[in-house]
C-alpha cells in the first residue's frame, strides 16, 4: 500500500475529494498546514511594525491506497488540484508497510 | 425649570464645581467650616439647592457607560492586540487593577482628591472610608443650585480613576509581573494620581486658578497614562522577540469590538462629565461623535494613501485617537472644529506609531503613549484652538486663542513632569522590591499559563 | 409637570414633529420665516417651551444604544455570519461607514433632512455644517411646548442614516470593494437617504400629510436598506462559490452576541423615537419585547416542526424579523397584537429566506432584503392592524384598519420605486466609475487580506 | 420638587410598592376595589400623583441593562464555560428561555406575580394579557405620591423573571434535552417564580409582613434559581466523563466578557430596583461597584495564596459572588460594609465550590449552586449585617442585628423549601413525560450538532 | 523503528494515550483532523441553504517505536479506540529509516 | 528521496526555517500539533476541578529533499532547535518514493 501525501490549496479541497471519491478512494486524513515554498507570504503592517508572513495557508491529504490505486491517486490531485499558478502543491508518495481498521481488525487492502 | 436654557455644561479646569462640592443640602452639620464658607461665598444661601432627577438619571447610566469602557471594552481592546498566549494576563489586569483601584478610591481616594483639607496637594484623609457621606448627601454641579447625589458623583469620579489605571498596562503588556503591577497601581493611584486630580481639580489645588480648560479630564486620565506608560515600558524593557517574532494582534475582531464599546461608554465619560442632562451634555454629545467619525476617515485615508491599504487597526486607532483629542475639548468645539481636531490629532498620532516610535526604539507593546498620550498632548492644546470662535467654539473662558494655548502647554508640561518623576521612583522601588518583569521562559510560554495557570482558549 | 399624564409619545409619519423643529426656544433670530411661522401656529407663543432632562437624559441614552447596534452590535452580527477570511471586511465596512455618515450628517445631510427650505424634496442647505445650531437650540417633541437639545436630536437622528447605511452592506458582503462602497454609501445618503427622509419626516415632505404610520422609522430605515441591498447583490453578481463551496457562517457566537447587541440597543431606537421619558415610551419599549419575544418563538418553533431542530440562527433571525417589524408599530400597538405582529413578520422572513429567495436564485449574502425588506414591509402594513383596537392598538390616526392598510400599503411602494430606481443608478455609476466588485483573486483569498492587509484572527 | 431629598429608594421585602402598585393615574376606572383601597390608605388621595421623566428615564435603561446581563452577558459567561461542542446550545437556550418567558410574563406571569386577587399564594388572572393596562396606567414607587408607567415596571420586572429562569440552565449544561427544557421552564415560572414573587413582593403574599430585607430580589431571583439548579442537576446526572476528560471552559476570553456584562448590567438590577433616580439608587450603585470590588480581590488573593496564582475564573466567580451578595442589601449597606459582605461571600463561595461540591459529588456544571445558591444565602443573611448601623449601613426596617438576622434566616428556609420541593416534581413529570437528558452519543458528539445542526465556529 | 499513524475518535485521545503509555510508549504527536471515510458526516442548514458536511472531526497519532514495539503499539490503539461503531479509524504503519533527539542528539532507538 | 518530520518548540520555528533555506531547502510543511513526550504537560486548576494537561504545544515540520541533502537539514534542525531544555523534539527520516510538482507536473528531485 502507498501512502500519498498532497500539499494543496485550501479551495480545491472539496474538488479533490470528489474526484477522488469517482476514481474509488474511500478515506482520507486532512490537514489544514502552514505551507512554506516558492510562492511567496504577505507582509502584514501593524501600526508601522511590518510583519513578513512567509507562509500560506494549505491543506495536506494523506490517503493510504492499494499499490495499484496510487497512481491514478497522484493523477487525479494533479490534474484537479492544478490552477497553474504557483503554490498549487505537491504529491509525495511512501511505502506503508501494514494498515488496520479498528472497528473490525481487517488488515491492508481490506482496511482502506 | 427657569434655568433651562442658561448657559451650562461647561467647565473650567479646576472652576467652580468642586469648589461648591460639599454644599449638603440637607445635612450642613457634616459639612466643614471650609467647605461651608465656600458653599455660602458660591451659591447664594438664599436659594435652596436641587437635584433634577434627570440629572440623576444621566450621571448614573453615564457612570455605568464608563465601566463599560474597562470591563469588557478597554480588556478587549488590549487584549484582542498581545498574542493568544498573553490573552487572559490582559484581561486580568484591567478586571483586578479595577477592583484594587475602587477599593481604593473608597477607603482614602476619594478623600484625598476631593477631601476637605484646604491643602494645595491633596483632599487630606477627612472624607477616608467616604465618613459623613450619605445617601441624602449632595454634591454641586456647574450650575449653581442644581445638585447630584454625592454617591452617585464618587462613582462617576471612581471610575475614572480605574480607567487611568488600566490604560497604562498596555505599555508593558506580554511581560510584566502581576503582583507587581498591583503593588505598583495601588502606589501610583496613591502618590500621582489622587494628588494630580486635587491640583488640576480642586478649588484648593496647585493647578487650580491657571485657567486652564479640559472638559473631562484629558490632561488627568490620558496624558497622564500615557507618560506612566512611556515611564513604565522603557523601565521594563523590550519583549523576548521584539523586532523579530511576528507579534501580530491575535485576534483584530475583539480589538474591534472593544474600541467600539470605548467609543460607546465614551459618551458617559464626556458628556457625563457636564453633571447635567442638558444642552451642554448635548454639545459634548454631538462632539464626541465628530470628532471621533473625523480621526477614523484621517487614519482610512491616510492608510490608502501611503500603503494602498486601510487596516482594521487603523481605523481603531484613529478611533481611539479621536477620542482621546475631544475629551478636554468636548464642550468648547463646534461639531465641524470637531472634527478637525479629530483629524489632527489622527494624522499626528498616526505619524508617531508608524514612525517617530521606531526611531526612537522602545517597546510600547499597545502604543499607549503613542495614542493616549499624543492625541491627548493635541487635544489638550487644540482645545484653545477649537474653543476660539472663529473655530466654532463657544469660546468659554473668553482668552484670546494664542494666551489659552499658552495655558494649556503650561499644564500639559506640569502633568509630563510631576508625573514622568513619580512614575520613575515608584517604578524603580517595586522593581527592587520584587522585580518588574517575569522570567524570559515564562515569557515565551506566555503569561496566562505561567502567571494565571489558565489558557484564553480550548478550543 | 401638569403635562405629565397627558397623552403623548405618539407619532405619525411625518407629524408634527419635524414641522415644529425649528422652533427656537431662545434664538429667534435664527429662525427663518417659515420656521417661526409654524412654530407660532403649532405652539401657543404664550407658553414657554420647557426642557425636561429626564427627556434630555433618555434621548442621550438612545442615541448611545443606537450606536451600540451598530457598533459593535450589527457589525458583529454581519461579521460572524461571513467567512473568517472576510471578517475584518464586514467590520471595516460598519466602522467606516459609520465614521463617514457621521461626518456627511453634519456637513449636508442634517439640513438636506430637516433643513428650513420650503421644498417638499430636501431641506436645502441653510444648516450646512450646523450653522445656526448652539448648545442652546432646542427641538420640539410630540408633546406641545416640550422640547430637547437640539444637538441631541442631530446627534439621535444622526445614528439612524448611519446604521441605515450599514445594513445594506450584508447583500454583497465577501465580494465588494472598499473604495467604491465608500463612494456609493456618500453618495446614497446624499441622494436617497436624506430625501427619503425629509419627503417621510418633514412637515413639507412630498409624503407628509398621507397619514401613514411609522413609529421608529420601518420604512425610512429597513425598507430603504432592503432595497438598496437587493438592487445591490443583483447588481454585484453572486460569490464565487455561491451554492457549491461551504460559506457556513464562522462564528456563530459573534453573531449572536451582535444580534443581542442588536436586541439591547433597539430599546433607544424605538423607545428613544418617542423623544420624551413618558408611558408612550414605556409602550415602545415593552413592545419591542414582546414583538421579538414572538417572532423568536415562531422562528423555532417552525424549524423545530421542518426540520427537527431550531437552530440558533434561525433564533436570531427570528430576533432580528421581530425587532423589524415592530419598528414602526412600537408605540402604536398593545402588548399582545405586537407578539402577534412579530410572530407573523418571522413566519414570513423564514418562509422567505429559506424558500422563496433560493427559487428567485440571487446572493444576498446576509438576507439582508430577507428579513429588513420582508419584515419591514409585513411591519409596515402590519402596523395597521396592530394599531386597530380590535388588536389591542391605540387606534392612533383614528382610521378604519382597511383605510389605514391602504395608506401604509401606498407609503411602502413609493419607498420602494423611489430608492429602488435611484440605488440602481447610483450603484451603476460607481461601478462603472471604480468597478463594484473585486477581482476573484482577491474573493478567493478573502478581503481581510487583499482589502486590509491584516487578518481578523491569529491564533 | 419638593420631596426631592426625602429619604426614598429603600424597601422592604413585600413592603409598600406592590401594595400601592395599582394607583392608577387618570384610569380609575380600571382599578378594583382592592386596589383602590389600598392606593387610599397608602397615598393621600388629595395629592395628585407625579411621573418625574428623569424617574422614566432610570427605569427605562435599568430595565435594558437587565436583559443586557442576560443577552448577551449571562449567555456568553455560560458559553465560554463549556466545551465549544456545546456552546451554542447555551447561547439558544438562553435566548430561547428569554423569549418564552417574556411571552409567558405578558399571557399570565404578570398578573399571577402582581394581579389584584386578594390571595396570599398568586395574583390571580385578572391582568393576563396585560388587560388594563394602557400607556397612561402608572404603577406606584417607594416614595409615596411618585409613579412611573406600569410598561415600564412591568418591562423591568419581566427582566428579572427572565435572568432567574436562565440562570438554572447552567447546572445541567451539556446534557439537557432542549424541548424538555423550555416546558420545565414554563411550568417552573408559573408554579414557583410567579407565586414566590407575589409571596414576597405583594402585600397579599403569605411572606409579606415577615419584614425581611431584601433589596433587588436575592431571595427571588438568586436562591431561588441556585435550589432549581442543585436540584435539577443531581436529578439529571453527572456529565459523561465528568472527573475524566477535561472539561475547561473553551473560551475564557469570552466568559469574562460576559462577566464584565454583568455587572455592567447588575447597576440597572440593583438601583433600578430603587425605582427612582436618586440618592438612593446612588446607594444601591456604589455598593455593586465595592461589594463586587471586595469579592474580585478576595478570591483573587486566596488564590494566590493557597494556589500561588491567581486565575481568570476566580477574578469572575469572586466577581459574580459579590454581586450576587450585594443583590439584597445594595440599598442598606454602607459602601465599606458593602466590601466586607462581597468579601466574605467570595470566600465562602470559593471554599465551597473548590472542596465542599467536590465531597458532595455532584455535577453542577457551571457552578450554579456554589456561586448563585451560596452567594445568595450569604448574602441574604448578611443583609442584616451590613444593615446595621455599626457596619455603616442605614439601619433599614430598625430592628436589632440579631432579630433581622433572624428575620432573613426565615425567608431563606422558606423560600429553599418551597422552590426545592415543586422544582423536584416539575423536574421529575418533565423527565417522565420527554426524557430530561440527551442519548449518551448525542453528549459525546456535543449538543450544537445533535441539537441544533449547527457549530458555534468555523474559523 | 516504525512510525505509527491512527486516525481514532477525539474522545478516545486520552484513554489511547494512558494504555500506550502503560505499554511503554514514551511519545507521540497528536494533530486534529477532518475525516473522510464511510462514516458519514452530516448536513448543515444555514437559512435555508444546505451544506453537506463531508468531513467528521478525528484525531491523527504518530508514534515512533522500536521495531520490537510496534505491533504491540498496533495492538493497543486497535483495543482501545474501539467502540464498534462505524468511524472508530485506521492504524498505518510506515518505515522510519533514522530518528535523532534534539537536545542530545542521540539516534534512533535511543532518541525515542 | 527523504521525508524528514520534526517536533520542535513553536518558537523556534522562524529561526529553523530560515537556517534551512540558507542550505537549500525550498519547501516545506508546518503543522500545529500536541506533542506528548518526557516533557511533562501542566495542571489547569477551574473552580477547584483540577485538570492534568499532557500535552504540550509543539510545531511539526516535514519536508521532502533529495538524498543528498536529507543529512544536512537532520543536523541543521538538531543545531538550530536545540535549546538544551526537555522537550526540544525530534527528528525522523522516511523514504520517499515518489515526488510530483503539481503545477508543472515535475517529479522527483525536480519538484522539490
Ligand atoms: N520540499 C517540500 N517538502 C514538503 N512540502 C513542500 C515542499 N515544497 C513545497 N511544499 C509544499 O507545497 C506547497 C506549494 O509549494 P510552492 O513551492 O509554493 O509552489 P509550487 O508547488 O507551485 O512550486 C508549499 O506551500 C508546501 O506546503
Ligand atoms: N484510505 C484512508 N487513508 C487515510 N485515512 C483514512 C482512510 N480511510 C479512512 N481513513 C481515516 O479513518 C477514519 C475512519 O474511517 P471510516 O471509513 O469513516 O470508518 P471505519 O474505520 O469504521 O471504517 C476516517 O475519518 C479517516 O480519517
Ligand atoms: N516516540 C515518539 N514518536 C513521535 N513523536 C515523539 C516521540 N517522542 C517524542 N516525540 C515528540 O517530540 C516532542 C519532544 O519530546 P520529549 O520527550 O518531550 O523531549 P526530548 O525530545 O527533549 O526528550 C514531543 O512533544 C513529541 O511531540
Amino acid at each position: 500500500m502507498k501512502l500519498i501525501i498532497a500539499a494543496i490549496k485550501p479551495f480545491k479541497l472539496e474538488e479533490v475529494r470528489e474526484a477522488l471519491t469517482t476514481i474509488g478512494v474511500r478515506g482520507m486524513m486532512v490537514t489544514e498546514i502552514k505551507g512554506f515554498g516558492s510562492q511567496s507570504g504577505h507582509t502584514e503592517i501593524y501600526r508601522g511594525a511590518e510583519y513578513a508572513v512567509n507562509f500560506v495557508p494549505k491543506v495536506r491529504l494523506e490517503i493510504v491506497v492499494s499499490d495499484s490505486l496510487a497512481d491514478a491517486v497522484v493523477e487525479t490531485i494533479r490534474t484537479t488540484a492544478k490552477t497553474d499558478k504557483i503554490g498549487d502543491g505537491k504529491i509525495f508518495v511512501l511505502d506503508v508497510q501494514h494498515a488496520v481498521r479498528v472497528r473490525t481488525g481487517e488488515i491492508n487492502d481490506d482496511a482502506l | 425649570m427657569k434655568d433651562l436654557l442658561k448657559v451650562s455644561g461647561l467647565t473650567m479646569l479646576g472652576a467652580s464645581l468642586f469648589a461648591s462640592l460639599p454644599a449638603w443640602a440637607q445635612d450642613a452639620a457634616t459639612t466643614t467650616t471650609e467647605a461651608a464658607t465656600e458653599a455660602a461665598a458660591e451659591a447664594a444661601p438664599a436659594v435652596a439647592d436641587v437635584m433634577d432627577k434627570g440629572d440623576v438619571a444621566w450621571m448614573m447610566i453615564s457612570t455605568v457607560l464608563v465601566l463599560f469602557m474597562i470591563l469588557p471594552g478597554l480588556a478587549l481592546f488590549y487584549g484582542g492586540l498581545v498574542r493568544t498566549k498573553n490573552m487572559l494576563s490582559l484581561l486580568m489586569q484591567s478586571t483586578v487593577i479595577t477592583a484594587l483601584v475602587i477599593v481604593i478610591y473608597v477607603l482614602w481616594g476619594y478623600s484625598m482628591a476631593f477631601g476637605d483639607a484646604p491643602s494645595a496637594y491633596w483632599g487630606g484623609l477627612g472624607k477616608a472610608f467616604l465618613s459623613g457621606v450619605t445617601y441624602e448627601s449632595m454634591a454641586a454641579t456647574f450650575t449653581a443650585g442644581v445638585v447630584i447625589p454625592e454617591f452617585v458623583f464618587i462613582s462617576f469620579q471612581m471610575t475614572f480613576a480605574c480607567i487611568t489605571a488600566v490604560l497604562i498596562v498596555g505599555a508593558f503588556a506580554e511581560r510584566i509581573k502581576f503582583g507587581a503591577l498591583l503593588v505598583f497601581i495601588a502606589l501610583w493611584v496613591t502618590i500621582v494620581y489622587f494628588p494630580v486630580a486635587h491640583m488640576v481639580w480642586d478649588s484648593d489645588g496647585l493647578i487650580y486658578g491657571w485657567g486652564a480648560l479640559d472638559f473631562a479630564g484629558g490632561t488627568v486620565v490620558h496624558i497622564n497614562a500615557g507618560i506612566a506608560a512611556l515611564v513604565g515600558c522603557i523601565l521594563v524593557g523590550k519583549r523576548v522577540g521584539y523586532g523579530k517574532d511576528n507579534m501580530a494582534p491575535h485576534s483584530m475582531t475583539l480589538t474591534m469590538v472593544g474600541a467600539s464599546m470605548l467609543w460607546v461608554g465614551w459618551f458617559g465619560f464626556n458628556a457625563g462629565s457636564n453633571l447635567e442632562a442638558n444642552g451642554g451634555a448635548g454639545l459634548a454629545m454631538i462632539n464626541t461623535f465628530t470628532a471621533t467619525a473625523g480621526a477614523v476617515l484621517v487614519w482610512v485615508v491616510l492608510e490608502m494613501m501611503l500603503r494602498g491599504k486601510a487596516s482594521m487597526l487603523g481605523a481603531v486607532s484613529g478611533m481611539v485617537t479621536g477620542l482621546v483629542a475631544v475629551t478636554p475639548a468636548a464642550g468648547f468645539a463646534g461639531p465641524v472644529g470637531a472634527i478637525v481636531l479629530g483629524g489632527v490629532a489622527s494624522a499626528a498620532a498616526y505619524f508617531f506609531v508608524s514612525s517617530v516610535k521606531h526611531k526612537l526604539n522602545y517597546d510600547d507593546s499597545l502604543d499607549v503613549f503613542g495614542i493616549h498620550g499624543v492625541a491627548g498632548i493635541i487635544g489638550a492644546i487644540g482645545t484653545a484652538v477649537v474653543n476660539d470662535p472663529s473655530m466654532g467654539g463657544i469660546h468659554y473662558g473668553g482668552n484670546a486663542m494664542g494666551a489659552q494655548i499658552w495655558i494649556q502647554i503650561k499644564g500639559v508640561a506640569i502633568t509630563i513632569v510631576w508625573c514622568g518623576i513619580a512614575s520613575l521612583v515608584l517604578y524603580k522601588i517595586v522593581d527592587m522590591i520584587m522585580g518588574l518583569r517575569v522570567k524570559e521562559d515564562a515569557e515565551r510560554e506566555g503569561l496566562d499559563l505561567t502567571s494565571h495557570g489558565e489558557r484564553a482558549y480550548n478550543m
